[in-house]
């Protein structure tokens, strides 16, 4: 047995009442990496805020060391060697990547001058280590979130902590940065750190972890050595009961070209041209970057085009922002799911029916509510939302279950054509199969769906066609019969495939 | 299920809401004690007269703060509104179109407010900072700096009833006043706009992309901050039967400190028209009751400001999670 | 925050039923002048026994109606009214009227309801005694800078009309007419930028006081020789005066008013009949 | 690459910033045409002067509305200090005493604003409306609602000086403006506290996470609010020779327009000392102008409306994406 760093027994915790971790052991071994898996809202983020100081406990112990300890703020954690990758971008966007990463720690001089030469020098070492080109006085705000991504992942490897803690640190990263924080993340494991790894993505967690505990509804499933483990048992232990093919492609007689767009260009992306077919998915690979969300923003409205034209139903189309796109029956779920997917101080009702309130106004301009309320039952059953009731407030909702909103709320607009940009962004196993089958059903009643993820899995499995971006442009589209994981990179990083 | 999760928020949302009303009814015991005039039917409807222009303009800002916005143009839209209906009144123009074209001023330059801050992007306070000096300009260079009487007309005894009148012994600002707090509940509870008010104070960039025309919202918004504020100034100038330049200089702090106090958070999204008017309810209590209890007018502003600073604390909400 | 002063709160009295409760509704409490009003009230009144209550409409008619109203509901023998304004008070008149209350209006005038007596010093012949004398000692020629209240307050427009009146005929040009809202901060930075505007000034008459303590700094910092004239009379104005800094300051006998006023008041509450006018001698304060 | 990036950023900082520099520049060629008086070297010395204490008050306010804050009880603070040092040295006590013990009760009640704000969770605009009222009670009780003249005491004709005196030619309050400046832009830029409060007002959460903590940054960042507000209140003392109770009414709003017009954005993160030194001098200019042109007192709101719009309608911002 590895000598145990941390270990947390009995952690208890109540929001206002609400029970959401109930006597959970937990443990970090000295040198190893823990996987911390379960299922969206099983408490792996509020297990690891405890630990931490973010979150107190309402009780249980937390030996560090072997020495009890009993953090009430970030500071104490870390100055004690504990540093976490919250699962949200917690940077300041309008500071600069070095003022970033040394946050709180900056190496000042006698006269109270902050050493600026010794700032930007370490920050780049940090930087060059993760693979990422960029000054280190350049602002956050300036970079995208795959890159804002790893400057969270730099900053608290630059604590140099004796455990560090990522929950989805992946999360926005494709296969290439990825694989880039492994080499990364395996180097600080010989250098003896211990690292707990908190991922939706399995496949991740039998590349790097050596052990993991499984979380559900709060409880403790177990501890196991990750030889012990293959995917499908992990999935048992997360959802409790064996789940059958992840991937459940369905197969539908495409209809009628419905999108069709032509040589789509503004300062984001350029040339874009590709057509969607009634019920058909067609999924947009390529790296962090690559500009898929911008090409999809483009296309609703968001961002002003310069050059190319939307066609519906072979008929040209005017978008000139989101209302536009939603009359014409395109519906996007966005990436960004907590600053303009969804709002978090509304409801789940008032989320769902946001984007399409027209749908529930009588006469004399009243809500009918309801109605409102029957549309959203409709919704929180077929694709499970756990929530305390259809009054909850979205911000007390976990990330999967807000991302289930999210969707919710473009399908009740009734769209043709559904753009989903990283559908399952931080959706546990479980959800992710709900929203595939989903997403299927909607493709067999005949919607046509724009898919862009950064898995190249979920892209291989479900989609029927995949279109690769690379530097704002359509590098190439395979149909799904000769589409692989080689291809795509190829094209992904700009090279030509035959 | 459902309706279990019901009560649960409504609970919930009475909790969050009955700290003014605890505010409120503490004033109400003490001051029942301490002056046994406070509490008579006369004190009470003088109470609610006075409350009323605060509680208009209060329930206009309750949408602007909604938004996360301000409007510190509300005392200025007030003042030309006033200025303006009184010379109308006074060049005898029929009583309906007097307050038909008020009320419309005051909806145009709280849309202007609003397209400033929308189409011209502009931060709230500052634009409303700007048309508030500019429309005080404008009331003086139009009354030339001298108060307008509303008499001299046959409509000006119609007019003069609005601010003075009384129905079924009830005074009549008191009956606009109630109708404002429910059509502003109304609104904000049951239409689509104030919905989108939540949401757009809520989270501006998730609201536009669920294809909302967010710029509308906020004209709209505003709009009704100065329709209210025409309305309060019609309110004043009727009661005073007279429309003065300086009228409203400052009453949009009195106003925001009704709708904090009643709750709303002033980064939006949170708030109620209910503790809009719990809040003008407070102010105009305790205006009321340092009148009444005789405290010297140098230690109103202490009283007054502990008040505030008390029923602030008092409802404070937990540290934000944003 | 130790001295309180000799006035301090009010309610002294409360236990005597048969002493008169007098309510006193004041324009301002933040100027000197209508403190010095106040005071002069507050000590009549305990000199004869009366009650007094004193509310502030911090120069909004609106709240003025409102403590109108308060007192009514206090059941207050009398209201002295100190108007904000001498249209806008007409209400708060009507309304103690309504009540049966009688009313004495202090320093501004009612232009309606009925008022029992107005006892007042004239601002629009002070301002006409402030330009007299300027036209006086310039031998009627020369120019002259106007400060003008709060664009729109009474005061301001009376000062103001009084004052051009008696320099009508006269060779004295008013070169500059800006206002510095009686606020003695304003009245040094925009006299400041005037002495920057005009090479050649005279005499400076600013609406109150405080604007012309203000003027004064800036006319002492550029080291030009100008004619300060004021209104008012406050302590620190006299002071000036005396001190030859100043050239003269109107003074309205503000404690007199307030005086006046409760008097008159105990005499309307005893049912002797009062003159509906009670003029307050101006005068004015020179070295 | 390095090198590249930071002319990079420079260059887009300069053109964020230059909005605000070519308002004044336009208003100073403007000027110049206009009134030959205006482009004279003892009316650019009074411009200074008179912008010296709008200015101070709009540093310190820099840093409040730098992390998304906002202290409206600048002027209340500056009036009570006033008053408090204007009876200090009329009792003859020491100069150096009378301007530190004045300073530091001006630190404290700011950072009773930030302790306000901070741990007990106000949100500022409520906060430093209750304190701002508050605050002006106390000076009217203290001061009996009379001016108090410095004047009487050996010590006067020294802190005085303050506000009058000269050094080199140049009016003192200028140096301490310009020292104000050196200083807030040394502590904002080069400063971990600086560092934190632009942190702060961009993202509270993640500087929390990031171990700082933020009720000590806003407990310093409301105290140099009240330092600065004291500061302000020495120099009107002195330049007037007495302190008025009414000191400093309204100056929250100058000061702000200042600091939005030099490019700060209210809601937090961005903006910096040199933009709040322009936006100063913009008001000081506009105001000085105003009197030169004899501007009537009726336009003169007008005109400082429409400038302050055009002022902040060339800065606005590119839609924020938040
Ligand atoms: N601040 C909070 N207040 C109330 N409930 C909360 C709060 N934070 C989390 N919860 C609840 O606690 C439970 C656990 O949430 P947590 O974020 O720890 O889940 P998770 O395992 O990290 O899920 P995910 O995989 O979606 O990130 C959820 O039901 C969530 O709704
Ligand atoms: N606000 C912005 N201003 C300027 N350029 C931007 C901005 N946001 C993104 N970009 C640039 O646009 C390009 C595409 O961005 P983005 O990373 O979002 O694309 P993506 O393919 O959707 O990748 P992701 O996997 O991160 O979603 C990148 O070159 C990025 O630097
Ligand atoms: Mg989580
Ligand atoms: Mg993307």
């Amino acid at each position: 047995m590895d000598e145990k760093i941390v270990s947390m027994k009995n952690i208890v915790k109540e929001f206002s009442g609400v029970r959401v971790l109930d006597n959970v052991d937990f443990n970090i071994y000295k040198g190893k990496i823990m996987a911390l898996v379960g299922e969206n809202g099983a408490g792996k983020s509020t297990l690891m805020k405890i630990l931490t100081g973010v979150y107190l406990k309402t009780s249980g112990d937390i030996y560090l060391e072997g020495k009890e300890v009993n953090f009430t703020t970030t500071k104490e954690s870390q100055d004690m060697g504990v540093a976490i990758i919250h699962q949200e971008l917690n940077l300041v966007q309008d500071l600069s990547i070095s003022e970033n990463i040394f946050l709180g720690r900056e190496p000042v001089g006698k006269s109270g001058k902050i050493k600026w030469k010794q700032l930007y020098d370490e920050s780049k070492q940090w930087l060059d280590k993760l693979g990422l080109n960029e000054s280190p006085k350049e602002l956050v705000k300036n970079l995208s979130v795959g890159k804002q991504q790893l400057i969270e992942i730099a900053k608290a490897l630059s604590l140099n902590a004796k455990v560090i803690i990522m929950d989805e640190p992946t999360g926005a990263l494709t296969i290439s940065e990825t694989e880039k924080l492994f080499e990364v993340v395996n180097e600080l494991r010989s250098q003896g750190h211990s690292i707990v790894y908190i991922s939706h993505r399995l496949n991740e967690i039998f590349q790097i972890c050596d052990y993991v505990t499984v979380l559900r509804d709060g409880t403790l499933v177990g501890e196991k050595t990750i030889d012990e483990l293959d995917e499908d048992k992990i999935i048992e232990m997360m959802v409790g009961r064996k789940l059958s093919e992840q991937y459940p492609r369905v197969n539908t007689i495409l209809g009628h070209t419905v999108l069709e767009v032509k040589n789509l260009s503004n300062k984001f992306v350029k040339d874009i041209s590709f057509e969607l077919k009634e019920g058909e998915i067609l999924g947009v690979a390529g790296l962090v970057g690559a500009g898929r969300t911008e090409m999809a923003r483009s296309i609703y409205g968001v961002y002003p085009l310069d050059k190319g034209e939307i066609l519906m139903k072979g008929k040209p189309v005017v978008i000139k922002s989101p209302k536009d796109a939603i009359k014409e029956g395109i519906a996007y779920v966005s990436e960004d799911r907590k600053s303009n997917g969804i709002v978090l101080g509304l409801n789940i009702v008032e989320n769902v029916t946001l984007a399409s309130l027209d749908q529930y106004v009588g006469k004399i301009g009243k809500i009918n509510k309801s109605e409102e309320e029957k549309s959203t039952d409709s919704y929180v059953k077929s694709m499970s939302i756990k929530a305390a009731g259809t009054k909850q407030l979205l911000k007390f909702l976990s990330g999967g279950n807000q991302q289930k909103v999210a969707l919710a709320k473009n399908l009740n607009t009734n769209p043709k054509i559904l753009i989903l940009d990283e559908p399952t962004r931080g959706v546990d196993v479980g959800a992710k199969k709900e929203i595939y089958e989903l997403i299927n059903k909607y493709k067999e009643s005949g919607m046509s769906i724009l898919m862009i993820s950064s898995e190249i899995p979920e892209i291989l499995g479900i989609s029927d066609r995949v279109m690769v971006m690379h530097e704002g442009m359509v590098t190439g589209t395979l149909d799904i019969k000769n589409a692989d994981q080689e291809k795509i990179m190829s094209l992904a990083v700009g090279k030509e495939v035959s | 299920m459902k309706k279990l999760s019901l009560k649960g928020r409504d609970w919930k949302s009475i909790l969050s809401q009955n700290k003014p009303v605890i505010v409120l009814l503490i004033l109400i015991v003490a001051m029942s004690i301490m002056n046994d005039r406070f509490l008579t039917w006369s004190n009470a409807l003088t109470v609610l007269r006075q409350t009323s222009i605060n509680a208009v303009i209060a329930t206009g800002l309750t949408f602007a703060i909604l938004i996360g916005g301000i409007d510190l143009s509300v005392g200025s839209v007030l003042a030309i509104c006033g200025a303006v209906s009184a010379k109308m009144v006074a060049s005898g123009m029929n009583i309906f179109l007097v307050i038909l074209l008020t009320l419309m001023l005051g909806l145009g330059m709280g849309m202007v407010n609003g397209l400033f801050i929308s189409k011209g992007r502009l931060q709230p306070f500052i634009a409303t900072l700007g048309t508030m000096t500019l429309l005080r300009g404008f009331t003086l260079v139009y009354t030339q700096g001298k108060p307008i009487s509303i008499f001299g007309s046959e409509t000006s005894a119609v007019y003069s009833k609005i601010g003075t009148g009384y129905f079924l012994g009830i005074p009549i600002p008191v009956y606009i006043m109630l109708f404002v707090f429910v059509i502003a509940y109304y609104i904000l509870r049951h239409m689509k706009i104030g919905r989108y008010t939540y949401a757009l104070g809520s989270n501006e960039e998730a609201t536009m992309y669920s294809g909302i025309k967010t710029d509308n919202v906020k004209i709209f918004v505003y709009g009704i901050s100065g329709f209210l504020s025409a309305l309060a100034g019609i309110i004043v100038t009727s009661r005073l039967g007279s429309a003065q330049p300086t009228a409203g200089s400052g009453y949009e702090l009195d106003a925001i400190a009704a709708v904090v106090i009643g709750g709303t958070s002033m980064a939006g999204g949170i708030g109620t028209i209910f503790g809009t008017a719990i809040g003008a309810l407070i102010i105009g209590i305790l205006n009321n009751a340092l009148n009444l209890l005789q405290v010297s007018s140098y230690y109103q502003g202490v009283a007054k400001g502990i008040v505030i600073l008390i029923a602030v604390l008092l409802d404070r909400k937990q540290r934000t999670s944003r | 925050n130790g001295d309180e002063g000799d006035n301090g709160d009010n309610g002294d009295g409360n236990g005597e039923d048969t002493a008169k409760k007098i309510g006193l509704v004041v324009s301002t409490l933040n100027n000197p002048f209508f403190v010095d009003l106040r005071d002069g009230a507050q000590a009549k009144a305990t000199e004869l026994g009366a009650e007094l209550i004193i509310l502030d409409s911090q120069d909004d008619a609106a709240t003025e109606l409102s403590n109108v109203e308060d007192l009514i509901t206090q059941g207050v023998d009398l209201i002295m009214i100190n108007p904000t304004d001498s249209d806008a008070v007409g209400s708060a008149v009507a309304a103690a009227n309504g009540a049966g209350i009688p009313v004495v209006t202090l320093d501004r005038s009612a232009n309606s309801g009925e008022v029992e007596a107005h006892i007042a010093s004239d601002n629009v012949a002070g301002g006409k005694m402030a330009g007299d004398f300027i036209v006086a000692q310039l031998g009627g020629t020369g120019k002259v800078v106007e400060l003008e209240g709060i664009p729109g307050a009474s005061a301001a427009r009376e000062r103001g009309e009084g004052f051009n009146s008696a320099l009508e005929g006269t060779e004295i040009e008013v070169v500059a007419k800006q206002t510095a809202n009686f606020d003695r901060a304003e009245g040094l930075s925009v006299m400041e930028n005037i002495l920057q505007a005009q090479a050649e000034i005279d005499a400076v008459f600013a609406h109150n006081d405080e604007m012309a303590l203000g003027a004064l700094e800036a006319i002492k910092a550029s080291g030009r020789e100008i004619l300060v004239v004021g209104f008012d009379a406050t302590e620190d104005a006299v002071t000036s005066v005396q001190a030859g800094e100043m050239a003269a300051t109107v003074q309205q006998l503000p404690k007199e008013i307030g005086g006046m006023g409760v008097d008159t008041a105990m005499k309307i509450l005893a049912g002797e009949s009062v003159d509906e006018y009670i003029p307050v001698e101006l005068q004015l304060v020179t070295e």
